[in-house]
C-alpha cells in the first residue's frame, strides 16, 4: 500500500516539475534582471570591492551571511553537544 | 516561447536531480541513502538557483580585468553559497545523530522507526 | 529612547545572537554568571518587544533596511526595486513577537533549574538563544530567502536540543526525524522561492506582492509554500513526525518548539495573505486549508485520546489544537474575495483563529511545563505509573488545572473566548464546520480529565511519597505563563482590542504593506 | 596513522594549503573567494593532518577549548563589525571612503587594488577564522567520538 502512494506522489512531483521547469520558466539566458543590473552597476563604488558577488554577500545581502554564519555556530555547537561524552553529575531523580 | 524549450537543459536536469531525491526519500531505507537522498535535493536547488542567474555569453561579475561582454547575475550566486554551508550544516548534524543512532541500535535501517515521507 | 524604538526590529534579533556567540566564553567561567546573563539579554529583547508593539499599535508598520544610508529607505535613489534585505514589522509580526519573547523567557527560567544536573548545559543555552534569535528573525524579516535562512537556524538549533538527551535512544530518533523534515520542508520553500526569483527577479515580499501576476508557475510556487511550511507545522498526511520529535525533548524545549511551529503557521499566512493576496482564487485555497484545518483537529484529539506517555498525548493536543487555527484563518481566507462576507464573518473568524494562536501559545507550554516538572520529579512520562501526585505537588496541581481547563474552553479561561470566536464567525460560513470543532472540543475535555485523574488524584503511591514540589525557577517559568492566561482569561476585550485586531487587519490589508516598501514612506 | 612518509609530506603540505587558503580569504573582494571558501580549504588541511596522524596527537596540538574560543571570537568579530555601523544602520559599511581599506576602486574593470572594499576584507578573515575553528572542531570531534575518546563537556 505504502509503494503505491509514494509512487503517486513521486509522478505529481515529477511532472510538476519538468513542466514548470521546460515550458514556463523564463528561457535559459534570458533573465529577468532590474535588480541585479543595479547592483552590477552600482556594486564597486557604494561598497568599493572589484567582486560583486562579495559585495552581495557581504554589503548588499549581509545579513543573510550573518545568518549562515549563525547556521554554522549552531551545527557546531549542535554537533559538540551531542558528541559530549555522557558523564552525568548524579541521577537525574 | 517554444523555440527556447530546447535549450532549458539546466532547469531539465535541476528537475530531474529534485525528481530522483524525492524518489530516494520516499522508498529509501537505509538512513545513510536518505541522507545521500537529502544531499542530491539540495545539489539540485543549488543548480536550479544558479541556473536562473545564467546570461548568455556572460562572464563573472567580478570588475578585476574582466573581458568584455555582458556580466551574470551576482544575487543567485550569493544565495547559492549561502545554501551550501546550510546543507554542509544539516549533513554534518544529520550524520552525527546517524553515528549515535547506530551506536544506541546498532543498526541504520531506519525500518522500525521509518516516518511515511512523501 | 527613539534611537533605542528606530533599531529596535534589527535590536531583537542581534542581541540573542550576540549573547549566544558570548555564552561559550563566559560559560568557562561559571554557571551561574551564564545564567543570569542568558536571562537578562531575554527579559531586555521583551522589553524592546513591548515598546515596538506599542509603537506599532499607535503609528504603524515599521521598515529597517539594512545596510542603507538611512533606516527608513527601503528604494535606494535611482532603483524601482528594495535592492537590499528589509524588515518589515507590522501588527500580525509584533503579534507573534510578543508571544515569542513571552514564552521563550519563561522557557528559559523553567530551564534553569529543569537542565540543573545535565552535563553540556553551556551549549545547551547556546542553542536555546539561537533558536530564539532564529525565530524573531523568521518572524520579523520581508524578505523571503531571509525568511529561508532563519527557519533553518531554528530547525538546526531545535534538532540538536531534541537530542540533547544522547543517552536515550529514542531522543536521538526523535531530533533525526526532525531534522530530516526540516531540512527537507526547507529545501522546498528555497525552490520555490528560487521560481518566484526567476519569474520577478526580487526576493522582497512587498515587492513580489506588487508585481504579483499569479501566472501557472505562481500556482506551483504557492502549492510548494504550503507543502513545505505546513509539514512544519504538524498537518495531518505528514504528521507523524510531529508526536516523536516533541515527546522526547526536554520541556521546555518542547514548549518553544510549538511556536516555532506557530511561526512557520505565520509564515503561511504571510504568504497566502500578504504575498499573494486577492491574486490567488481564496474560495479553493481557503477550503483546502479549512478541510485540513479540521482533518487536523479530528485526527490530532481521536489519536490523542488513548495515549499513555504525557507529553505525547499533550503533543497530539497540540496537533488538534492547530487545526482550530487552520479553521479560523482558513474560513478568513476563503471569504477574503467577498467583502460582504469578510465584513460580516471573516473578520471575525480571522481573528478568532489568531486569538487561538495567543492563547494556545500560553496553554499549551504550561501544559508541557507541567509536564517536564512530572518528569522531573518522577523520573518517567508514563501516566499508569503516576498516581496521587496531587498531594505533595500542589502549585503543579493548580498550574496543571488552569491549562486542562484553558484548553479544553472552559468559560471562565481564555480558550473559551477564542474558540466561541471561532464557533460562530465559522457556523456562519458552514455549520457542519463549527459542529465538528465543538465535538473535537468535548473530546479534548474528556481525555485532559482522564490524564489528570491519572496523574495528579487518587491514592499517594508509595514511592512517591518523598516527592517534593518543584524548585522555584520552574514555578516561575509556569507562573508567567498562568499569569499572560489569566491576564486573557479576566480582561478578553482589552487583550482583543490592543494585540488581536491590529494584527488581523495587518494581515488583510496587503496594501498596507506593499506601500510601506514601494510607497518608501516609513 | 600513515607511514612515515605520508607524515613528513603532510607536514610540508599543510604550509602551502594555509597560505593559499589565507589568500584566497584576503583577495576575498578582488578575486573569487572568500570567508567562506578559504576556510574550507585550511580545514581541508586539517582534515589531511587528520588522516595523517591519528587523533590523539592532533587532539594535543590543537586543544578544543582554544578551538571554541577563536569561533567565538571570529563570530563577535563579525557581528562587532556589522554593529559598529549602528550610528547609522545595522549593516552599514561604514569603512568606505575612510583610511583604512576605504579606497574605491576605478568603475569598470582594473587590475584590482586590495586596499579597497571597506569592512568587506575585514569581515572575510572573521568569517574565514570562525569556519576554520568550527569545522575543525567538528572533524577532530567526529574522529574522537568514533574512536571511544573523551571528549570533555
Amino acid at each position: 500500500m505504502r509503494q503505491v502512494i509514494g509512487l503517486i506522489v513521486l509522478l505529481v512531483v515529477i511532472a510538476f516539475l519538468v513542466s514548470g521547469m521546460l515550458l514556463l520558466i523564463h528561457p535559459f539566458g534570458y533573465p529577468p534582471s532590474d535588480m541585479d543590473d543595479y547592483i552590477i552597476e552600482n556594486a564597486q563604488e557604494e561598497t568599493g570591492s572589484n567582486n560583486v558577488v562579495t559585495s552581495v554577500v557581504f554589503d548588499y545581502r549581509g545579513f543573510d551571511t550573518l545568518g549562515e554564519a549563525t547556521i554554522l555556530f549552531t551545527a557546531v555547537t549542535g554537533v559538540l553537544l551531542l558528541l559530549r561524552t555522557v558523564k552525568r553529575k548524579e541521577e537525574n531523580s | 516561447m517554444m523555440e527556447h524549450v530546447p535549450l532549458n537543459f539546466p532547469f531539465l536536469a535541476a528537475a530531474l536531480l529534485v525528481g530522483i531525491s524525492f524518489y530516494i526519500l520516499i522508498f529509501k531505507r537505509n538512513l545513510i541513502k536518505l541522507i545521500m537522498g537529502i544531499g542530491m535535493l539540495a545539489s539540485g536547488v543549488n543548480l536550479f538557483l544558479v541556473a536562473l542567474g545564467y546570461r548568455t555569453g556572460g562572464n563573472a561579475p567580478i570588475y578585476t580585468d574582466v573581458p568584455e561582454g555582458p556580466m551574470v547575475l551576482p544575487v543567485p550566486q550569493a544565495l547559492t553559497l549561502t545554501s551550501i554551508v546550510i546543507n554542509v550544516a544539516v549533513l554534518a548534524l544529520m550524520l552525527t545523530m546517524v553515528i549515535l543512532i547506530y551506536r544506541h541500535t546498532g543498526n541504520i535501517d531506519s525500518k522500525k522507526s521509518r516516518i511515511l515521507k512523501g | 529612547m527613539d534611537k533605542l524604538l528606530i533599531h529596535s526590529p534589527i535590536l531583537i534579533i542581534v542581541i540573542p545572537l550576540v549573547v549566544a556567540f558570548l555564552t561559550p566564553l563566559i560559560g568557562r567561567a561559571g554557571g551561574k554568571a551564564r545564567n543570569v546573563l542568558v536571562v537578562a539579554s531575554l527579559a531586555f529583547v521583551e522589553f524592546l518587544v513591548i515598546i515596538l508593539a506599542r509603537d506599532i499599535y499607535l503609528n504603524g508598520i515599521h521598515i529597517y533596511t539594512l545596510g542603507a544610508t538611512s533606516p527608513a529607505l527601503a528604494l535606494p535613489g535611482g532603483a524601482m526595486v528594495p535592492i537590499r534585505i528589509i524588515l518589515e514589522v507590522d501588527g500580525m509580526s509584533i503579534f507573534m513577537g510578543i508571544i515569542w519573547a513571552t514564552v521563550s523567557l519563561a522557557a528559559a527560567i523553567f530551564s534553569l533549574s529543569h537542565m540543573a544536573r545535565e552535563t553540556g548545559q553551556t551549549r545547551f543555552y547556546t542553542l536555546l538563544l539561537l533558536m530564539v534569535a532564529g525565530c524573531f528573525g523568521m518572524i520579523f524579516t520581508g524578505d523571503l530567502f531571509n525568511l529561508f535562512v532563519f527557519l533553518e537556524i531554528a530547525s538546526i538549533s531545535g534538532a540538536a536540543l531534541i537530542a540533547f538527551r544522547t543517552r536515550f535512544a529514542d531522543a536521538v530518533e526523535g531530533g533525526f526525524k526532525y531534522i530530516v523534515i526540516s531540512a527537507v520542508a526547507g529545501l522546498i520553500f528555497l525552490f520555490a522561492v528560487g521560481l518566484l526569483y526567476g519569474q520577478y527577479n526580487s526576493l522582497n515580499i512587498g515587492y513580489l506582492a506588487h508585481v504579483m501576476q499569479y501566472s501557472t508557475l505562481d500556482k506551483i510556487a504557492l502549492t510548494l509554500f504550503l507543502v513545505a511550511l505546513t509539514i512544519k507545522t504538524g498537518m495531518v498526511p505528514l504528521h507523524m513526525w510531529y508526536p516523536d520529535s516533541y515527546t522526547v525533548a526536554p520541556a521546555n524545549i518542547t514548549a518553544m518548539l510549538v511556536i516555532t511551529s506557530h511561526a512557520c503557521m505565520y509564515a503561511v499566512f504571510r504568504v497566502c495573505f500578504t504575498l499573494y493576496g486577492i491574486t490567488l482564487d481564496p474560495a479553493t485555497v481557503g477550503w483546502i486549508i479549512v478541510i485540513i484545518g479540521l482533518l487536523t483537529m479530528f485526527v490530532g484529539v481521536t489519536m490523542a485520546v488513548f495515549q499513555t506517555d504525557v507529553m505525547r498525548f499533550m503533543s497530539y493536543h497540540a496537533i488538534s489544537q492547530m487545526g482550530y487555527m487552520w479553521m479560523g484563518v482558513g474560513v478568513g481566507l476563503a471569504v477574503l474575495g467577498n467583502p460582504g462576507a469578510l465584513a460580516t464573518y471573516g473578520k471575525a473568524a480571522i481573528s478568532g483563529g489568531i486569538f487561538h494562536i495567543l492563547n494556545h501559545a500560553m496553554y499549551k507550554p504550561l501544559l508541557f511545563m507541567t509536564a517536564g516538572a512530572l518528569f522531573h520529579r518522577t523520573g518517567t512520562r508514563d501516566l499508569n505509573k503516576m498516581g496521587g501526585l496531587g498531594h505533595n505537588m500542589k502549585f503543579t496541581l493548580i498550574l496543571y488545572i488552569i491549562g486542562t481547563l484553558s484548553i479544553a474552553g472552559i468559560p471562565p479561561l481564555n480558550g473559551f473566548a477564542s474558540k466561541f470566536l471561532i464557533y460562530e464567525s465559522v457556523y456562519q460560513f458552514n455549520p457542519v464546520l463549527a459542529v465538528v470543532a465543538m465535538l473535537v472540543s468535548i473530546i479534548t475535555l474528556a481525555s485532559f480529565t482522564k490524564a489528570f485523574q491519572s496523574a495528579f488524584t487518587g491514592p499517594q503511591l508509595p514511592e512517591y511519597k518523598d516527592v517534593k514540589e518543584v524548585p522555584k525557577p520552574m514555578l516561575i517559568g509556569m507562573g508567567i505563563l498562568a499569569a499572560g492566561i489569566i491576564f486573557t482569561s479576566i480582561f478578553p476585550g482589552l487583550v482583543l482590542e490592543h494585540i488581536v485586531y491590529p494584527a488581523t487587519d495587518a494581515l488583510i490589508n496587503q496594501a498596507a504593506y506593499v506601500n510601506g516598501i514601494m510607497g518608501g514612506m516609513p | 596513522m600513515l607511514s612515515k612518509i605520508v607524515r613528513t609530506v603532510a607536514n610540508q603540505l599543510i604550509l602551502f594549503i594555509l597560505i593559499f587558503g589565507l589568500y584566497v580569504i584576503v583577495h576575498g573582494h578582488l578575486t573569487p573567494g572568500g570567508g567562506f571558501q578559504g576556510g574550507a580549504v585550511i580545514v581541508s588541511g586539517v582534515v589531511m593532518l587528520l588522516v595523517a596522524f591519528n587523533s590523539q596527537e592532533l587532539k594535543k596540538s590543537l586543544r578544543e577549548r582554544t578551538l571554541s574560543i577563536m569561533e567565538s571570537s571570529g563570530a563577535l568579530i563579525f557581528i562587532g563589525l556589522a554593529f559598529a555601523g549602528i550610528g547609522i544602520v545595522f549593516f552599514y559599511n561604514f569603512l568606505v571612503g575612510t583610511p583604512i581599506f576605504g579606497r574605491i576602486p576605478v568603475t569598470g574593470p582594473n587590475p584590482g587594488d586590495i586596499w579597497t572594499g571597506g569592512v568587506i576584507p575585514l569581515m572575510n578573515l572573521a568569517v574565514g577564522l570562525k569556519v576554520v575553528a568550527g569545522l575543525s572542531a567538528v572533524v577532530l570531534a567526529m574522529a574522537l567520538f568514533s574512536s571511544g575518546e573523551e571528549i570533555e563537556e
